[in-house]
């Protein structure tokens, strides 16, 4: 039978999934944020998973929350590469260093 | 559940399955012949008569003559892509119609209650719609992207854009329907508005009526807002395109459309009741079909009848006419609802309140 | 204003394009169905060339040249030699088809009739060499359809 | 029985809508679509309200919530009405009023260029008055009220191009803010300590409440919880109805159209706490304290703004410090106990008081937007039909019976004289003394008004002399509706509607209003025992005072002209006393304005330059500060890379932490 | 049996295409695998009868967000040789640190910590309990301000993003269209008497 550890291993796979991708990709901004996206994905699954089985729907409504500021960060984080590709021609991380202290 | 139970549920779906989409695709073959007799007719001609009697055969054999043609790859395309993109804008039109309610049938009295006639019936099956729906873009995008050609690729940005945009307001068209019928489940929103031409949602709704048919329109990329394939572009995003998935997208599109108009009829225009209920001893299914022959006519009558937008002018219509729109008649729709003494107006469309 | 404002929202324009279109739906339909149907041709029509002869049998042709110079797609090719009685006549009368424009002037520039354009236009070949015709051919040509090209000529005469 | 929902929703929704409609689109609809669309508006919410008065006079009733306005946790507010027979008084009271000025205005701001703007702010009005006067919770009270303030902004300053305008809202934007402060902190306070904020509720727990004895330690003092409230919300009343020492704003409002003076700042806004007041009668009755303070404050608007009207030369201002003094009546008789007096006044003073704006209005058009009344006399032959009515506005306002003003007024003095205040007795002596003075300066200076406008000497200039004529007939319709109004209102509320009723209950208002026997002054009135005959004002004392007051200002207006420049001389300090209104504004320049700028000065200099620049800057906060925030900002490398190893270290110690733990 | 098999499909398939998003050479092909993963992960959330949430992560993520992806990479034109350089350099470090934190996390879910006082299965609810109607509950009540805050949050996404990317050009001309459509004979002819 599938139990709540079940589902919590999946999400922490594909939570370890997107760390190791922030650590590979260390240059392309786009696999980053894809990165990330993954990241909340898995943290979606646990939310939706033990909304499940703590038979509460908060945790669905979370989810829901995370959908709005994931999708608002696509939004901005992608406005923000398109207008530094504007300007540098790239959009490789090691060039976005002028916030550097 | 038994192995053997098991086989008999997965034939039955099997059946339904194939039923389903064996019936689009020939439907589809027969839209392309009824588009080119329709439109040769407005045009004062008489359309493709030849092959078979009145020319029924002419689609069978189109459809040949697009198999034995010769599939071309070019060879900067990314090939993977460049064969999964007809596969991924014809699935999404395939498996939009598992939830399509075709009518309700108690099978002559065999079961106590009417069973609604659909693949799956499902509780969330607007937004299921919605959802797939919103796929298609994928093969258009991957079409423009994976021929690695200019013309192709600027077919499948417009494509997208406009896909998105127009996305948007038939989205809001569709929460209007859903304030009214309570429900997102199609059958359910077919069962509001039971009781005659009066019920229906065209009446409370008719400007979401419009802008959902025009926004389908748009989302098919039919005229008079067919600017990704336009002759500037050499037929957009399916220059590179021949033979059998040159006909897949056709197949895709044409597959749309259908969608469209039955989900208008289940949406709008009362689904599978009769106009007066006197008439309700004709099986529904019929009046489903024959209004969404109907509105399938209509897309083609559109097609001989308007010149083609300008883009901007067409981005215009989406964003600053549609969507504003649609708002507004949301916040009436929620004023009508919640309002004491107009909700007594608005009830009469809303029988489960 | 009201008038306005009904007219743009329930889309007035569009629905009078669409019944517009609508009623020519039902219109009576003025295809010609071709291979079994054919549309009367006028007297004038240029279709395949011919070379006529006198009723004598002697070829009118006197390789005066003038359809050669005259031809804007340069596709008469005429050569002469004087014959053994005498007169001057062409050896070689050729028409490439497939530079043929139909113009016509060919035929307005020939002084004794000689080079007509018939009303035969399904000539269609297999192979473009078919298309190359030579004065025969186009002698053939004028002995097939001379009654047509006379009865022609005679229809027209009065406006030339 | 209850009333239809609809018919209810309508009245405040029409003027909305057609305030919306006319506001964003009046460009296009143009000025005469733009007045017939407010206008007709009103007009039906008017009739809808009477329609409801009528009901309610049977006995209809009407409460109920239509929807959630706002919600957060256990704080719900919801948007619902209450119709009772307060209620109902003042809806019809604000709707007809408004009606007349929407009339009125379409001839008096012909031509301006705000046309259209001026129909959607006063329509505008109408729905957040009747918002207020409807709603049936606290919050949208505070809502009405705070839109309405909104409207009077906007109209005060409605001329913007005019500096005087743009200051003058400012003004009473900003005082009127201080009493928002206190109304809202007094709105809080009912939610804190009921926990709700609707008043069937709220006035339901009241008596427990009290019994409780909830005590409030506030900077020292101990006062008890309900008259903390009860104050809290009577400071709103204050600022929104020109109280002392919050009357300000009132006389400086009249920079805007006269429409808007008579409608806004005369007939309904400014009487919003009038009205609060006595919705509030079930908290107030508990709390004597807060009685009194009303009654004190009431007593010392109506005397000390009469006194300032006596010599006040522009016309307006003359009738602005009479609202502000009427106003005190009102709250005088809320403060005794009597509140229906004080709404009974705040109608016929709706009528009067509006009547007389509208016919100051009627004036000002016809000498070129002329006020000071020095440049006018004479006036009488030139406008009969604004005579007439302005005539009787002022015996109404001076209280002469049978106008409408006598039985009202008559009804709040009798009330304070019977009153009688366990703790606070000298409150009450002071205010039958304030009362009755200002009786006499009422007459006094309205007339002085009245005959400077209409007869005594002919002093309007020249140029303007050959324009003299009638207003129209928009302008002239509403002022005699108005004037039948200031007429019957009177005699219609005494008895057909039977307001003056000793027992609250069973006369008019009912249960609308609450008194506790004991401060019921109108029941110890009647056990004094004189009956109401129709002679009975010959043995008051307003009525011989009003008489006394028109006398004498017929004695130094119409016969001896000379008298009153003499009797200025003579009393000089005095004279210069009053005509610069008691030195209020010069007051609050003094005890606000400059230390406020000497304060912000010297944080300035001395703060900011002086001591955070030139001592900390070079002192060594800020530079330890970069110092260390360099060595700090070497962290920040930019790099994703190691943002998202911090990351997992943390996921790491989080994760063992919990390992551990199980 | 049909349960566990249809979890490890859809299990086993997000974690294959989780790995595809990490590894892919083109980043095309990247954003193709996170679209698998999100219909594989949409699969998961509907075994555990969150069938709202399953179609908004579809509508949202495949239907909108990912496109916004993929826009962006058609759009820039991007080196792609050059931004794998360096790839594998740093994958032993990445995968002991990934290796790590996974047994971390597997030992912790099963540890029992989040086990306990659950129950071992949770009952399925069925058709019969719509789903949407109780978040739609839920969400327009409780969770209202919260709701509310996520409504201006992507308000302030959408204007940011415009605000970004917006280039006004100077030289574009527009058309006002509804005044062409509403013109009146009227108003652009004038009859002269000459």
């Amino acid at each position: 039978m599938i139990g709540l550890s079940d589902y919590l291993i999946v999400a922490a796979a594909l939570f370890s999934l997107g760390v190791i991708g922030l650590f590979l990709n260390r240059k392309n901004v786009i696999t980053i944020l894809m990165c990330i996206e993954l990241m909340l994905l898995a943290v979606n699954i646990n939310f939706v998973a033990f909304s499940h089985y703590l038979n509460d729907l908060g945790g669905q409504i979370f989810v829901f929350f995370v959908l709005t500021v994931a999708a608002s960060e696509v939004a901005v984080g992608l406005a923000i590469l398109v207008a530094f590709y504007r300007t540098r021609r790239s959009i490789e991380v090691e060039d976005i260093n002028t916030l550097q202290g | 559940m038994t192995g053997l139970d098991m086989a008999i549920t997965a034939g039955i779906w099997t059946l339904e399955i194939l039923a389903i989409a064996v019936t689009v695709a020939l439907s589809v073959a027969y839209i392309t012949y009824a588009e080119r007799r329709v439109i040769g007719w407005i045009q004062v001609r008489k359309g493709c008569n030849r092959v078979g009697p009145a020319g029924l055969l002419q689609p069978l054999a189109d459809g040949l003559k697009l198999v034995l043609k010769e599939t071309i790859i070019p060879t900067a395309a990314n090939k993977f892509l460049f064969i999964a993109a007809p596969v991924m804008s014809l699935t999404p039109a395939l498996i939009a119609f598992a939830v399509v309610p075709f009518g309700e049938t108690s099978l002559f009295g065999l079961w106590e209650t009417p069973h609604v006639m659909a693949i799956a019936h499902l509780n969330v099956g607007l937004l299921y719609i919605m959802a797939i729906s919103s796929l298609s873009i994928y093969g258009i995008l991957m079409a423009g992207w994976a021929s690695n050609s200019k013309y192709p690729f600027i077919g499948a940005i417009r494509s997208t854009c406009q896909m998105i945009s127009y996305e948007i307001s038939m989205g809001f068209g569709l929460v209007t329907v859903m304030m009214l019928a309570g429900s997102l489940n199609l059958a359910d929103i077919v069962h509001a508005q039971a009781g005659g031409i009066a019920h229906w949602y065209m009446i409370p709704l008719f400007p979401m009526l419009l802008v959902y048919f025009i926004s389908g329109c748009a989302e098919t990329a039919r005229t008079p807002f067919d600017l990704v394939e336009t002759e500037e572009l050499v037929s957009g995003y399916y220059t590179e395109y021949s033979g059998m998935w040159f006909a897949t997208f056709s197949l895709a599109e044409y597959g749309a459309m259908i969608l469209i108009s039955l989900m208008t009829s289940i949406l709008f225009l009362g689904g599978w009741y009769a106009p007066v209920p006197a008439l309700d001893f004709i099986p529904g299914t019929f009046w489903l079909l024959a209004k969404t022959a109907f509105l399938i006519f209509v897309f083609i009558w559109f097609r001989a009848t308007f010149p083609r937008y300008r883009y901007d002018q067409m981005m215009r219509l989406g964003w600053k006419v549609f969507l504003p729109w649609t708002l507004a008649w949301i916040a009436v729709v929620g004023i009508f609802i919640y309002t004491p003494g107009l909700d007594s107006i608005i009830n009469f469309w809303m029988p489960w309140r | 204003m009201l008038k306005r404002a009904f007219k743009t929202w329930f889309l007035w324009e569009l629905l009078v394009g669409l019944s517009l279109t609508g009623r020519y739906l039902f219109r009576k339909k003025i295809t010609v169905e071709y291979p079994e149907e054919k549309t009367p041709l006028s007297p004038r029509f240029r279709g395949l060339h011919a070379l006529r002869r006198y009723e004598s049998g002697e070829e009118r042709c006197i390789a005066c040249k003038l359809c050669e110079v005259v031809c804007p797609a340069l596709a008469i090719i005429i050569e002469s030699e004087e014959r053994e009685d005498g007169s001057r006549r062409t050896t070689r009368y050729d028409i490439d088809f497939t530079k043929c424009i139909y113009c016509g002037l060919c035929q307005e520039a020939c002084p004794v009739d000689a080079i007509v354009e018939t009303q035969e236009f399904e000539y269609a070949t297999e192979t473009r060499e078919a298309l190359y015709y030579t004065k025969d051919m186009l002698l053939a040509n004028g002995d097939r359809y001379e009654k047509q090209i006379a009865a022609n000529l005679a229809a027209d005469a009065r406006y030339s | 029985m209850t009333l239809n929902t609809t018919e209810l929703l309508a009245i405040p929704a029409l003027p909305l809508i057609a305030s919306l409609v006319v506001g964003m689109f009046g460009w296009a609809l143009k000025e005469k679509l733009s007045h017939t669309i407010t206008s007709a508006s009103v007009i039906v919410s008017a009739l809808l309200s009477a329609h409801i008065f009528m009901q309610v006079l049977d006995g209809a009733s009407f409460y109920g919530n239509f929807w959630t306005w706002m919600l957060s946790d256990s704080f719900v507010v919801p948007v619902g009405m209450m119709i009772d027979r307060l209620t109902a008084i003042m809806m019809l009271t604000v709707t007809v009023v408004s009606a007349c000025v929407h009339i009125y205005t379409i001839g008096y701001m012909h031509g301006d260029p705000g046309y259209t703007r001026f129909f959607s702010y006063i329509s505008g009005f109408t729905f957040s008055m009747l918002v207020l006067v409807m709603g049936n919770n606290f919050f949208t009270l505070f809502f009405g009220w705070e839109a309405v303030g909104l409207v009077s902004y906007l109209l005060i300053g409605f001329w913007f191009k005019r500096e005087s305008a743009n200051y003058a809202a400012l003004k009473a934007f900003i005082v009127n803010r201080v009493g928002d402060f206190g109304f809202a902190v007094g709105i809080l306070a009912i939610w804190y300590y009921f926990g709700t904020i609707d008043y069937r509720e709220v006035f339901a727990q009241v008596e427990t409440f009290v019994a409780r004895g909830d005590v409030l330690h506030f900077m020292g003092w101990e006062i008890s919880a309900i008259t903390f409230i009860c104050l809290a919300l009577f400071v709103g009343a204050m600022g929104k109805s020109g109280q002392v020492p919050l009357h300000v704003w009132l006389p400086d409002s009249m920079e805007g159209p006269t429409p808007i003076s008579a409608l806004i700042h005369a007939a309904t806004m400014v009487t919003a706490g009038v009205f609060m007041v006595a919705r509030c009668s079930p908290m107030f009755e508990f709390s004597e304290t807060a009685l009194a303070a009303v009654v004190l404050v009431g007593a010392i608007t109506a005397w000390m703004c009469a006194t300032i009207g006596l010599v006040q030369n522009d016309i307006k201002r003359v009738i602005a410090y009479s609202t502000c003094s009427q106003l005190g009546y009102m709250f005088v008789a809320c403060g005794v106990s009597a509140y229906s007096a004080g709404i009974f006044h705040l109608m016929t003073h709706a009528y009067f008081k509006a009547l007389l704006f509208l016919a100051a209005g009627s004036v000002i058009h016809a000498v070129m937007a002329e006020q000071d009344i020095r440049r006018m006399g004479q006036l009488r032959k030139y406008m009969p039909v604004t005579w007439v009515t302005m005539l009787i506005a002022a015996l109404a306002l001076s209280g002469v019976p049978p106008f409408a003003g006598f039985w009202s007024k008559d009804l709040i003095i009798e009330a304070t004289m019977a009153r009688e205040f366990t703790e606070y007795g000298w409150v009450g002596t002071f205010g039958s003394f304030a009362v009755l003075t200002a009786v006499f300066m009422t007459a006094f200076y309205t007339f002085r008004m009245f005959f400077l406008t209409f007869h005594n000497s002919d002093r309007v200039p020249a140029e303007t002399k050959s324009h003299l004529h009638e207003s129209p007939k928009v302008i002239t319709v509403p002022l005699v509706l108005l004037a039948i109004g200031a007429l019957g209102s009177g005699i219609w509320g005494v008895m057909v509607l039977d307001i003056a009723n000793p027992e609250i209950a069973a006369g008019y208002f009912g249960d609308a209003i609450f008194v506790l026997d004991a401060h019921n002054p109108l029941m110890a009135l009647a056990e004094e025992s004189h009956d109401h005959a129709w002679y009975h004002f010959l043995f008051t004392a307003p009525f011989w005072l009003a008489i006394g007051g028109i006398g004498l200002a017929t004695l130094m207006y119409l016969r001896e002209t000379a008298m009153p420049a003499r009797m200025a001389e003579a009393f000089r300090p005095l004279y210069t006393f009053l005509l610069h209104k008691w030195y209020w504004d010069e007051l609050y320049e003094r005890i606000f304005l400059r230390p406020a700028q000497c304060l912000g000065n010297w944080l300035w200099q001395k703060g900011d330059l002086a001591m955070i620049d030139r001592g900390v800057i070079h002192g060594g906060i800020v530079d330890s500060i970069r110092a260390g925030a360099a060595r700090m900002r070497d962290m920040q490398t930019g790099m994703v890379f190691h943002y998202a190893f911090a990351m997992v270290i943390g996921v790491f110690g989080f994760l063992t932490y919990l390992l551990l733990k199980a | 049996m049909l349960e566990t098999a249809f979890f490890n499909l859809f299990a086993g398939l997000s974690i294959l295409s989780g790995m595809g998003v990490v590894l892919a050479r083109n980043t095309m092909h990247s954003v193709m695998f996170l679209i698998f993963c999100f219909f594989n992960a949409a699969g998961l959330f509907f075994m555990l009868d969150a069938e709202f949430i399953g179609i908004i992560m579809i509508l949202i993520y495949v239907g909108a967000v990912m496109v916004l992806f993929m826009f962006v990479v058609m759009m820039l034109e991007v080196n792609q040789a050059r931004l794998r350089e360096g790839f594998l350099q740093y994958l032993p470090l990445g995968g002991m640190i990934a290796i790590i934190l996974i047994i971390e996390f597997v030992a912790a879910a099963q540890s029992g910590v989040f086990t306990e006082g659950i129950k071992a299965t949770a009952v399925h609810l069925g058709q019969q309990v719509n789903n949407t109607a109780e978040i739609g509950q839920v969400l327009y009540t409780r969770y209202l301000l919260g709701f509310e805050i996520a409504a201006v949050i992507l308000l302030v996404a959408l204007v940011g993003a415009i605000v970004l990317t917006l280039r006004a050009r100077k030289d574009a001309k527009y058309q006002n269209i509804s005044a062409q459509v509403h013109v009146r004979k009227e108003d652009r002819l004038r009859k002269v008497r000459m």
